[in-house]
């Protein structure tokens, strides 16, 4: 069976109803929140959301038909970078309709950016192990503690809280899930810089920072349970590279617009190429350095491309079951350590091919300095978004059906050991 | 390129493995392990004709089922799992060498033969240098006639129809590479089974004294690489299945086997090696099945592709041997307990072809780096 | 500092004592029991050992002076194959004087052969969690169940058993350590056939075998404290070949006698060379088929010599500290891992050499089987003795101070969750 | 062969731990790596003049302080254990580089310049071709004229006196080298600092236009060979101590961090990686300091020992690394942690003098395999 969608009965009309509805409305010069606005207003912005929010209810199976009708026109799209989906999709499942209308649209006109608040300096592969205190104050809350790898955190209007309420429950009892306004005083956003010298994410810490009940996504202590949807789909979404990036610079204001928008969104993932090894530039720089005639370096780089050839053909199987209907499962955490062991590769491999020059940076080092920031980036792959280990765990335990580990950390979280 | 197989693919999987759950269970892989023959003939004669496993990918026009490589691939990984002992490597190894170097009408002759199990045959390829391809024939023909020695010829103990890779006089490289015909029986032909670490794949050495021998295609080398390409693919899905088999017995004794009052899959050291294995396997998986869709769809790339999947799928299923035994414990290096059989398999499946590092030259070479 | 012994006041007069005893004692031509017996009267069979029994109250320092003036007249020693002198430490330490004046001369004569019965089908790398079950019945014991791995069981005269009297206690307190006598019918012995066809160990099978109460070892439920003696005095031994091996045939009938008894104990060993990967047999093997010539094949040549070479090394530092007088530590687990190590390396190299060969195997294999028999004999050397997990916690837990893991076994053994 | 220290030579390695983690914490290391010149010139005075660290291994009658390779590499172990930030490496170099390559008196005169501190030296060597050996020298000597570009000088930004590398023309592999002094403020000098991946280390390019400089050997290749062996003995055991700090770090760390309701070091998962990296990192000290002791006693074996210590204890050093990283979880690749100080030196050092793959072909050629 290949790739390409299936053909349904409703494909057809489905493409045919895109189609006029695009080419009496899509206008390249027109302004990118109102051009979003009207895709909110349509439903063909999101046509796999509920019609009552700005979708139009069609099954996720049709949905590449709306999209290849989107891009035979070059047409724009709502806005899909950062976590802004990570957070309509969790506000959709558990936010009250009050949420929705408050937030649904600005998130897809680009209005606003949202930031996850989750990880912190004490809780980084025990997620569920946050100390972020939220205490009732009347009708609302005020919220202390610090959170860290933030990303967008500094350019933020709201982000998604895990925050302890309770610590005389069991610790996944004691979390509540808000949304909190970045815009406030009790916010401070720094950014946190990494051992290559760029600084992608942020710490937040909070001083009093008061989020409003209204602001209350899970029910009291039930935050846990919310915060599982928001990981769920960022899991779905590590599959591939996410954002949308035209394959040319088109004329238009919109495009214009939204150039600059995504130019914001993926400053802070500059150096994720580097982070994966840039298994790309192997073969070039070999030939360059003349280190392709080294047998030794030629059997480490042949291991090198059929780690990524072997793991870019496992994710287009996932891909293909997925498409003839097979649920996801984890093997996203496949992908992910296997992109460790990629990137740890590809440094080793770049580092057999610069030589003497692996020791330079900068204006000196080999491509101007890019082969060093690979040597310096690639250790975070197996850490960032999960380390090796937790993914090891999620393949034993989930894809294997390996038993887990007795667990340390089921009494009160009072009375758990912690940092 | 396909990433899935259809409903008729799967179903033919499952009749594969359910035939193999019933007539390749470990007791009769031990017992055909100390067999001479190595395999049981009414099952081979079985698989061919209610499963079309002698000639599978061979085109019908030239006596074969005119299935795919694809298919080819899904039964090889049913038999590497189910370690199944007949002679199916070497079915493809001639099956695909006459179809590739006879004309249509003398390859649909002979292919049929073997296609419904009644005639078993062999490719008589490699020498005493050890290697597998075309330039390293040294066998000589003179005329019509063979002198030399072939060895690891894969069931060429019990073949009766020998094709034999053999060089004119006077020609170097992959020049002057010829393949014959010949009955075992022919006059100046001994043959002796070889002793092998995996006993359920036999090896022969077969002695050619002036035989007089057909010849079937005088510029061979084109026909052996493509045959030896498809072998690969074929060999990485039997290593992919071999895997597959060796971690699930794994996963599952870990599960079960309790130490310090725990199963000792809940452990990480063996939690973590089982999801590297897996990770591992199913990367081998993926090029092993990539190689096999490149071949059916006539993928000039083939042959990188066959050594990229050979290597990935040797070391997946080394690997998978090794922590097989390791998670076992003791028990895991006993003769009773099955492992072994499996680990041996890989083993020899490491070498034959060509080890990982050789494929991965190989594999540099192809894409011309 | 060097490794030969340092010079102490009372070595020169040790010298000249055994020295003169030797002269006037020695004889090639003497029985090999009788000798024995002579060297358990003077205690120069066992000098370290007290001279209540049969030894000579020397300090360690001082073993070697009379090991070299017994080595310069060619003088044969007491027996010390197999494991007779775990056995004779564990009795040392633990044995009443009845148990000493019954068993410890016939060990040192050679007369009586023990063997270890610790390990079990079901407590492998968990030997406290044995299920061998020993009943009181008066005067005696009834053992019942099953131990495996036992080397030369099929020749011993004596076991010394760890087997359980008390189910209701944790498990490490229903332990007792008898010594059992192997010539009984309620013993069955049966060897245990490895994958690369050697039967090296045995199964011993009790049912209803007698064990009078003199022959308590330990007091009821002390038998874990007793077999940890024998464990340490095991591992202690570890870091090299055990085993007397002369250099040439020397004539003399106790010779003759001492080479049959070497080549008894040994027979159930004959594999662990192979076992160890036959590192010595790399280098010829690569120039016999030329495979020297290929550079990925020199690089894990190389990467296997260093290992090795490593280890050697650090086996040497580990006994120059103890000859300064440091304590030994659990070095022994870092030598059996880089052991394991060095196999698999010399497993993998010895498949790149052997090529098409290594599918060939007895007669038909290179070196007449003998690369056959290295490539499935290697997969023991990570489990038996224990497997790389069981060191790797040692390592961890006892060098470098590790935090233990939870421990799920600490009830009452009938409760404990096992096979 | 030793394979223990005297109790000297752990009173020295005392005083030198002593003196490093008084003058070399980790904030005077970041000072440092962002300082032009890279060092303290009063502690490497100091260091020279107390501990004798300029010149320990070379003779006494040619300017050094006599002590052994063994002393040596005492030093560069607790050197690399603190990230010493100093001219230490560059020292070694020109020093036996000096003491090898002059006579007596001469050597005496330089080298004693260099012991007490005051003058700061370097050996120029390796070219754009990243070359570290004699055979690899294209900088052209047209009698005392000096022409060419070299690089990766360790230190070459900052060092006075200038031990040029130079080819006579006309002559290829390792004949027709010569060894030339220069002061580096010679006419025709330009020298200039590169930015390197480990800040902790500097390096410069250095070009000569037709420079005037005095020979001080013509036959230089056998005295390059023993310098660089026994810089890579320094080296190895400067990783060996970058390693073992690293381990250290890693250990204290798992101990201390909770997850899930326990130390992060009770996991298997990370038990067993410190557990097999202390299995690298003994390794790898034995190789340095048998390397070191093979120096002290003139085995006509160092070669082969140099690079079979400094392949491993580069290995060694860079799996610590990562694993360091690693077990530290995301704080281990911000920049405040330490971590990554130790990892970019021990990502410098695997390249330095050549990677352990080009050391283990070394090894092989050394050894006549």
């Amino acid at each position: 069976m290949s790739e390409t969608a299936s053909a349904d009965p409703s494909a057809d009309s489905v493409r045919r109803e895109v189609r006029q509805w695009l080419e009496a409305n899509w206008d390249p010069n027109e302004d990118l929140v109102a051009w979003r606005n009207l895709l909110a207003d349509s439903g063909w912005g999101m046509p796999v959301w509920p019609r009552q929010w700005h979708g139009r209810d069609l099954p996720q199976a049709l949905a590449p038909v709306v999209d290849e009708e989107f891009a035979r026109l070059g047409a724009v799209g709502v806005a899909k970078t950062g976590i802004r989906l990570l957070a309509a999709a969790t506000l959709l499942e558990h936010g009250s309709d009050a949420h929705k209308a408050r937030f649904l649209r600005r998130i897809l006109t680009g209005e606003d950016t949202w930031c996850q608040l989750f990880s912190e300096p004490g809780s980084g592969s025990d997620l569920a192990g946050a100390t972020t205190r939220a205490d009732r104050h009347g009708d609302h809350f005020l919220v202390n503690g610090q959170k860290v790898w933030t990303t967008s955190a500094h350019h933020a209007d709201y982000g998604l809280l895990l925050a302890r309420t309770d610590w005389d429950v069991p610790k996944h009892q004691g979390l509540t899930y808000f949304v909190l306004d970045m815009h406030q005083e009790g916010v401070d956003v720094r950014p946190l810089k990494q051992m290559n010298g760029h600084a992608s994410f942020n710490q937040v810490f909070f001083t009093d920072a008061v989020v409003p009940a209204e602001n209350l996504v899970s029910a009291v202590g039930n935050g846990w349970q919310v915060a599982i949807t928001t990981l769920m789909h960022e899991r779905r979404g590590a599959d591939g590279l996410r954002g949308v990036q035209r394959e040319r610079d088109l004329p238009g204001r919109i495009y214009e617009q939204e150039r600059e928008e995504i130019a914001v969104a993926l400053e802070p993932y500059k150096w994720y190429p580097q982070r994966a090894g840039r298994v790309d530039l192997v073969l070039e720089r070999a030939q360059a350095t003349g280190r392709n005639t080294d047998p030794a370096t030629r059997q480490e780089i042949a291991k090198l491309l059929t780690m990524a050839r072997s793991a870019e053909w496992t994710a287009r199987r996932a891909r293909a079951a997925q498409q003839q209907g097979r649920p996801q499962g984890p093997e996203g955490s496949l992908g992910k350590l296997a992109s460790s062991n990629i990137a740890r590769q590809a440094s080793h491999v770049h580092t057999l091919i610069a030589g003497a020059n692996a020791m330079l940076a900068g204006e000196d080092g080999d491509l101007n300095g890019l082969i060093a920031e690979i040597l310096v980036s690639v250790p975070a792959t197996s850490i960032a978004g999960g380390t090796d280990e937790i993914q090891r765990n999620i393949i034993a335990e989930r894809v294997l059906g390996l038993p887990k580990e007795p667990r340390m950390d089921t009494g009160p979280f009072r009375d758990v050991k912690r940092n | 390129m396909h990433f899935a197989f259809t409903p008729e693919q799967e179903q033919f999987r499952d009749a594969v493995r359910r035939f193999l759950r019933d007539r390749s269970p470990p007791a009769e892989v031990r017992r055909l392990m100390d067999d001479e023959r190595g395999h049981d003939p009414g099952v081979w004669r079985q698989m061919c004709q209610e499963l079309g496993l002698g000639a599978l990918h061979v085109p019908e026009g030239r006596g074969g089922q005119g299935f795919s490589v694809t298919e080819l691939g899904i039964a090889f990984e049913e038999m590497g799992r189910a370690l199944l002992c007949a002679p199916y490597l070497s079915s493809v190894l001639a099956t695909t060498a006459i179809a590739e170097a006879c004309g249509a009408d003398e390859a649909e002759q002979i292919v049929s033969g073997i296609a419904v199990g009644e005639q078993l045959a062999a490719l008589a390829l490699t020498e005493a240098n050890g290697r597998w391809d075309a330039g390293g024939v040294e066998l000589i023909a003179d005329g019509d006639r063979l002198s030399g020695s072939k060895t690891h010829v894969i069931d060429g103990h019990v073949a009766y129809l020998l094709i034999v890779a053999a060089r004119a006089l006077g020609s170097t490289g992959e020049e002057g590479i010829s393949l014959y015909l010949v009955a075992a029986d022919a006059p100046g032909i001994t043959r002796r089974s070889l002793t092998t670490l995996d006993p359920t794949r036999k090896l022969a050495r077969i002695d050619f004294a002036n035989v007089e021998a057909r010849c079937i295609s005088s510029d061979a080398a084109p026909a052996l690489r493509r045959t030896l390409d498809i072998a690969c693919v074929a060999v990485a899905c039997e290593l992919v299945g071999v895997a597959e088999a060796l971690l699930e017995s794994a996963v599952d004794y870990a599960k079960l086997r309790m130490q310090f009052g725990r199963a000792v899959g809940s452990f990480q050291a063996i939690k973590h090696k089982c999801a590297d294995l897996l990770l591992e396997v199913e990367l081998a998986k993926s090029a092993a099945r990539y190689a096999a869709e490149a071949a059916t769809e006539g993928d000039p790339d083939l042959p990188a592709l066959a050594s990229l999947a050979k290597a990935t799928a040797s070391d997946a299923a080394m690997r998978a041997a090794r922590e097989c035994i390791q998670i076992h414990g003791g028990i895991g290096f006993t003769w009773d307990n099955d492992t072994h059989l499996w680990f041996k398999r890989a083993k020899s499946g490491e070498a034959l072809f060509g080890t990982p590092a050789w494929h991965r030259e190989r594999l540099m070479q192809c894409w011309e780096v």
